[in-house]
């Protein structure tokens, strides 16, 4: 049986189509200027890579979107369910999925089956994880994908601002206009969002093994942050940034076989 | 996967020379520097007139910056720094450019700034910055009476600006515009800070609203959170906006309509419209650094 | 001359540790500082005030909502993070919202020997606080009572006002040099004087504090004094901060803090009933905001400390989220510039931004004091 | 969505509940033209003591009248900007700010210029609550105010000091209230009051009690426009008369099975005061057979209980059940304080765990499956421990949401971010 997930990010929308339990083919497009545009663009790029038709596909099922408009797909799921149902299959063991997009994070804790506990949602004033780090990068003339790997090259911890993320931006800049070195500051940007997002995650309970998931999961400075503040092994599955959709790709499957 | 990544946020550098000054002839010829979080700005002054100037984004380090900024702006007009009597910096690095004999902080240069650009009926000078934003009470000299900066919930106006065009892949010049093409203004978002508006504003785009009316709110938010600043200040006539965010056409008509007050264009008062409200900080900065030259020769 | 209230409150933790290995005595932790102290060393027992650490951190937000002032988590934190464990107890005098939860999170999570909620009152303007409150105290003295297994007797409470007055006198003499022209001590050392201490046994702070005043006559600071300023506004130990606006030709010469004067301005008037003593005490000196009502008794108070010291300017700071001093800001204000006393505003968090703060303060001390420019 | 399964019927006595809550805000506009005189004040003020001065005295209390305020969000983000503009902070009470701003405007929500008290009577037990008054003196010119200090700790703590203590505040306010209106005062007006004050508060608790029932036959965004009079006027006749009333015709949709939500499969409670953009979100879990059959803001702000012989909560027995015949000024006070100091909604001022006893009590007895906790900006007094309340839910397996908003200040309610994190809410509840 061959269904479509959709994830309506907040940056990029990202297709997953799976046939059965396989993930056969993946899909992205920037969110920008339109919805429909955007998913008709990740859809044909999915379905051209997996030469498939949409006439092939049995259900699609979406993520991401609010109760507005659901002409894409037949229904849809929360990203918490999503991620759950996603988490599990990618890692058995997968109790605690943590899911770190542009512009927001969450995490949700599962059981074995991929069934939700419970969940929780980034607090207004952490809003922003993602996208604080590409303004930063800016701010420090290193190339987005650089920054994970110079804050691992720090040789100081400074300790920043958790509670928001303007303000940390700012404390950014007086940083650098203290000639701290580029890679202590790159670390401080990273410790100053995985404490945001380990302080979310303390209020749902850290239950093992924790999956890391969204985005800015891609980014190895993030992940060693992320462990040293949960205390704990972080495990990051293949193209992190899909696993919302591939997870409401597998529940498309379980509503059709329902 | 990346696709080719057309950056949204980044906005035109330029440095620009007054043509019919001889600075050779000039009795004092003094710098101003200023070191934004966002942006590093230059003027060179002959005798305090603008005689030359340079804007480029504020790099990671800001001696660095500061130079880089400086010697744009003295390209080709036949000065060296050493030509140059005195400069006093100003900005957030200001603490840090080696050639800068004072430092003085971008409240007051601002404050100088305006009066400079639009003359001495300026009495309420709102400085968006990158980082800052500041509501300043002038008297008829551009001196600084009263003034105040955005608390926490309010900071990052222009860098905010920057994700938000990045995040909407909509280049930065267009956002103003954008936000005005709305048919009416739609229902406000959050505008307790610059973070909410931008999250709730993309929740907003994913839930049918259009492009324009998701820029329209974001510009809403924003102009509204520095009004709130302004009405703690007061504001009195004439009232000029300065830093990069007065380029932000959907950022001041925004203001001017919820004051009740209109603010006195760039080009209104010095017929010049080169006059770039960026460089008001740079420069107040340097004519503070003529009368210091000045007074240091007794 | 002031490195010993500095090395207190920057070990504050070793000292206490030692303290109690030293005396085999019991240590307090407590919340607020309208604490009745007289009776906690009249019951040979250390009162330590719980502060915050000024780092940032991820434990509280299970417990405390974001929306409550960085103070009260920043307190919380110290006791998740097991930095108090050493506290044989911990006790609150009720007074505003926020640190009473973290008294409420910190006995669920972190277990205590003893623990005790004073019903200090808000209705400070009413004469029926002191009856009710040294009804309180007498309660209070009982529990403690119970806890150290002897009784308190009048004898030694007349030695815990005796050694709590003595420190009020010697800190309030120090304070007085700070109104000359050249203050020979800074803001900053001021601010580790008081904190201290509200950290270590009164007796030895008072020795110390012997030492200062012999030498504080013929101490000379190789620094410019420059612009007299006066600090008010919410619990305030951010001693990065205060440093900062010394390095700016400006000196803090007095203060209406919880970490200041607002600690030790008054004593306690000796008298038979010694309960209704200390109550009167705590009733009648200056007043934290919250319970600064129908009256504003704090800003004439204010206002004289100005004149005394004379002020130049007054930076008013306040812990975000914090209600008490925020409800009383546009009034304390308003009050200070109609009396030729500019003011600038700030918001702290649990760490204070040092780059942006500098541009505020140093644009605030150029509005009166930049060279004529014009 | 899904089936209907009750029969639902709107409440008869809705309009009466209008018309009642617009007297009252007139009477207090039109008191002076009327020869009687007006008071501002808390709506956890003792609002029956100044009944002692005469029946024409009208009052109105800040927080509903904050409230209506906001409902009107136009006036209500002018009120907020004016007094920002005067330099009170953004996450002040949002209640406090848009009162004030009306002051500050010289604009009543209800049409007309804001109508100035004679004088203002309150008590302080959250920080907001004197300096309220305090500041809203300075704005009107100085009106005379009083407050008397409750913080006297929880229910079963307040023993005869604790209370003489605030008895003592109440007679000095008598003989303040007497000065400042130049009237005499009658202790029969007050013992009357009483005995209202406890019947109404009794009451409300009562037709609460009857949501036990399932199906609901209230939905919690219905109580709210009908606990609202205890914080008008929970001292006056018309009140007692009102939930006399509605208690009989609440057992009449209980006896007859009519329920507030027709296709009811989930029962829900939430907690502090609701930002008015949550209505919408009320009537999407409706869609899904979701109700919210109350909270112990809505039970007990004014609501007044006990534990039964049965061990559930029920009704607070009044003094008149009781047989009580107050006499005397003092005995009148020293009921009504003990009757006032038992209030539940008091009790986590002082304690974490007192409140989520008192919750998880209402999640047993009214059968419920699921909480949603507004973490609401807008008032830091109820959200005291919020965060702890929650950890006790979690402790006590029920699923559980926590929603960021503010009661006052609609600038803070993200409605479509809190719509997205109820549609997980569901999923937990097993609803979709």
């Amino acid at each position: 049986m061959i269904t479509i997930g959709i994830d309506f990010g907040a940056k990029n929308v990202k297709v997953v189509i799976l046939n059965d339990d396989k993930i056969v083919a993946r899909g992205s497009a920037l969110t920008g200027f339109d919805l429909k545009i955007a998913t008709k663009a990740a859809s044909e790029m999915a379905l051209k890579a997996a030469e498939l038709k949409i006439e092939d596909i049995v259900h699609i099922t979406e993520t991401g979107i609010g109760q507005g408009s659901v002409d894409f797909a037949a229904d849809s799921v929360s990203e918490v369910g999503a991620n759950a149902k996603a988490g599990v299959k990618l890692l058995a063991t997968a109790r605690t999925i943590i899911d770190v997009g542009a512009e927001e994070a969450r995490a949700v804790k599962c059981d074995e089956t991929g069934s939700m506990e419970d969940f929780v949602v980034n607090e207004r004033c952490a809003a922003g994880a993602g996208a604080f780090v590409e303004a930063m990068s800016r701010a420090l003339e290193v190339e987005l994908g650089q920054m994970g790997p110079m804050s691992l090259k720090a040789t100081d911890a400074v300790p920043m601002n958790a509670q928001c993320t303007v303000f940390a931006e700012s404390e950014v800049v007086s940083l650098i206009h203290n000639q701290t070195p580029k890679a202590n500051i790159a670390r401080a940007i990273h410790d100053a969002i995985a404490e945001r997002v380990v302080s979310m995650v303390r209020r749902l309970g850290i239950t093992e093994a924790v999956l890391l998931i969204g985005g800015l999961a891609y980014d190895v400075g993030f992940v060693d942050s992320m462990k040293r503040g949960l205390g704990v092994e972080v495990h990051v599955p293949e193209f992190p940034e899909y696993v919302s959709a591939y997870g409401a790709a597998l529940v498309a499957q379980e509503r059709v076989k329902k | 996967m990346k696709m080719s990544k057309e950056e949204f946020w980044r906005w035109p550098e330029y440095r620009h020379t007054v043509e019919g000054i001889d600075p050779t002839k000039g009795k004092v010829i003094s710098g101003g520097v200023d070191i934004g979080s966002v942006s590093s700005k230059t003027v060179i002054m002959v005798d305090g007139e603008v005689f030359a100037q340079s804007v480029m984004r504020t790099g990671s380090s800001s001696p660095d910056s500061a130079e880089r900024t400086m010697n744009w702006a003295l390209e080709n007009t036949g000065l060296t720094l050493k030509d140059v009597n005195y400069v006093v910096g100003t900005g957030y690095g200001r603490v840090n450019i080696p050639f800068a004999q004072k430092a003085i902080t971008e409240i007051a240069c601002h404050g100088r700034g305006a009066n400079f650009m639009w003359g001495p009926t300026v009495r309420t000078v709102l400085d968006m910055g990158g980082q800052d934003c500041k509501a300043i009470r002038v008297d008829e000299k551009g001196k600084v009476q009263n003034f105040l900066m955005n608390d926490k919930c309010a900071a990052g106006t222009g860098r905010g600006m920057e994700v938000f065009a990045d995040l909407l892949s909509v280049p930065i010049q267009e956002v103003g515009d954008r936000s005005l093409a709305v048919k009416e203004e739609p229902q406000s978002v959050s505008s307790t800070c610059v973070v909410f508006a931008k999250s709730e504003a993309v929740g907003l785009l994913r839930s049918g609203w259009s492009k324009d009316e998701v820029l329209a709110a974001y510009c809403q938010a924003m102009a509204h959170r520095v009004v709130d600043l302004l009405n703690r200040v007061g504001v009195e006539k004439e009232f000029v906006i300065t830093g990069g965010i007065a380029k932000n056409i959907g950022i001041v008509k925004r203001v001017e309509k919820e004051l009740g007050i209109q603010a006195l264009k760039p080009d209104q008062w010095r017929g010049d419209p080169r006059f770039d409200p960026m460089l008001a900080g740079a420069a107040g900065a340097a004519l503070f650094a003529k009368v210091l030259y000045e007074r240091s020769q007794g | 001359m002031f490195e010993k209230f500095k090395e207190w409150f920057t070990d504050r933790h070793d000292y206490a540790q030692a303290w109690k290995k030293r005396t085999g005595g019991k240590v307090l932790g407590y919340f607020c500082t309208y604490i009745p102290e007289e009776l906690l060393i009249a019951a040979d027992i250390l009162p330590v005030r719980i502060l915050g650490s000024h780092q940032a951190q991820d434990v509280t937000e299970p417990h405390i909502f974001g929306m409550f002032c960085p103070f009260c988590r920043d307190c919380l934190a110290q006791g998740l993070k097991g930095r108090y464990d050493y506290l044989n107890g911990i006790m609150i005098a009720q007074s505003c919202l926020h640190i009473r939860q973290t008294y409420n999170s910190w006995i669920k999570h972190i277990p205590q020997e003893f623990s005790y909620y004073l019903y200090m009152p808000h209705g400070v303007q009413t004469p029926h606080a002191y009856p009710y409150l040294r009804g309180e105290l007498e309660v209070f003295k009982q529990a403690l009572e119970k806890w150290i297994g002897r009784s308190i007797s009048d004898k030694d409470i007349d030695r815990g006002i005796e050694v709590v007055n003595k420190n009020r006198q010697l800190m309030k003499k120090v304070y007085e040099y700070r109104k000359q022209e050249n203050p020979p001590l800074t803001g900053l050392e001021a601010m580790y004087m008081v904190v201290s201490s509200q950290m270590v046994d009164k007796e030895e702070h008072n020795q110390a504090l012997e030492e200062v005043l012999k030498e504080l006559p013929n101490r000379k600071l190789e620094r410019n004094t420059g612009t007299r300023l006066m600090i008010l506004g919410s619990e305030d130990d951010d001693t990065e901060f205060v440093k900062m606006v010394e390095t700016l030709d400006s000196t803090l010469v007095v203060d209406d803090h919880c970490t200041g004067t607002r600690y030790f301005w008054n004593e306690v008037e000796i008298q038979d009933d010694r309960l209704l003593a200390i109550a009167a005490r705590y009733i009648d000196r200056p007043p934290c905001p919250s319970k600064d009502w129908p009256d504003r008794k704090r800003f004439p108070h204010i206002l004289q400390l100005a004149k005394d010291y004379n002020v130049q300017g007054a930076l008013v700071i306040q812990q975000k989220f914090c209600d008490p001093h925020e409800l009383d800001m546009p009034a304390l204000r308003q009050m200070l510039e109609e009396n030729g006393i500019p003011t600038y505003f700030l918001e702290f968090d649990v760490t204070v931004p040092i780059g942006q703060f500098k541009t505020r303060v140093e644009a605030f001390l150029e509005t009166f004091a930049l060279p004529d420019l014009f | 969505m899904t089936e209907m399964k009750y029969q639902t019927k709107p409440l008869d006595i809705w309009n009466e509940g209008k018309t009642l809550r617009q007297q009252y805000y007139e009477n207090y506009a039109k008191a002076h033209e009327r020869g009687g005189i007006r008071w501002a004040g808390g709506a956890w003020a003792y609002s029956a003591v100044p009944s002692g001065l005469g029946d024409d005295v009208w009052s109105l209390t800040g927080e509903p009248y904050g409230a209506s305020v906001a409902f009107n969000k136009e006036f209500a983000a002018r009120c907020q900007e004016a007094i920002e503009a005067k330099g009170f902070a953004r996450d002040l009470c949002a209640y406090l700010r848009n009162y004030l701003g009306s002051v500050v405007l010289d604009e009543y929500v209800f049409g007309g210029e804001f109508p100035k008290p004679d004088f203002m009577w309150t008590t302080h037990i959250c920080c907001s609550h004197a300096k309220w008054y305090q500041i809203a003196s300075d704005l009107e010119g100085g009106v005379p105010f009083f407050c008397i200090d409750v913080s006297t700790g929880l229910t079963e703590d307040f023993n005869e000091r604790r209370r003489e203590y605030v008895v003592n505040q109440l007679l000095d306010g008598i003989d303040w209230l007497e000065k400042t209106t130049g009237r005499d005062y009658d202790d029969e007006k007050l013992i009357q009051a009483v005995y209202n004050e406890c019947e109404a508060t009794s009451l409300w608790a009562e037709i609460c009690v009857l949501n036990k029932t399932i199906p609901a036959p209230l939905d919690e965004k219905t109580m709210y426009s009908l606990y609202v009079f205890g914080t008008l006027m929970k001292h006056r006749p018309e009140v007692v008369a009102f939930y006399r009333k509605l208690r009989d015709e609440v057992q009449d949709r209980v006896d007859n099975k009519i329920a507030a939500v027709g296709n009811e499969q989930r029962r829900v409670i939430t907690d502090t005061q609701p930002p008015w953009g949550f209505l919408e979100v009320f009537r999407y879990l409706e869609k899904h057979g979701v109700v919210s059959v109350g909270s112990l803001y809505t039970f007990s702000l004014i609501g007044a209980w006990e534990v039964k012989k049965d061990g559930t909560w029920g009704p607070k027995t009044t003094p008149q059940r009781q047989g009580i015949d107050i006499k005397t000024r003092k005995q009148a006070l020293e009921i009504l304080a003990d009757w006032t100091h038992a209030r539940p909604e008091w009790q986590h001022f002082y304690s974490a765990h007192e409140k989520s006893d008192l919750m998880l009590r209402i999640v047993r007895e009214w059968k419920v499956d699921g909480v949603m906790l507004h973490y609401n900006r807008g008032c830091e007094g109820l959200t005291l421990n919020i965060a702890e309340n929650r950890l006790a839910f979690k402790e006590a397996g029920i699923p559980v949401l926590p929603f960021e908003g503010n009661m006052g200040d609609e600038r803070e309610f993200d409605l479509e971010r809190t719509k997205k994190a109820v549609d997980s809410f569901l999923e937990l509840l097993g609803v979709k």
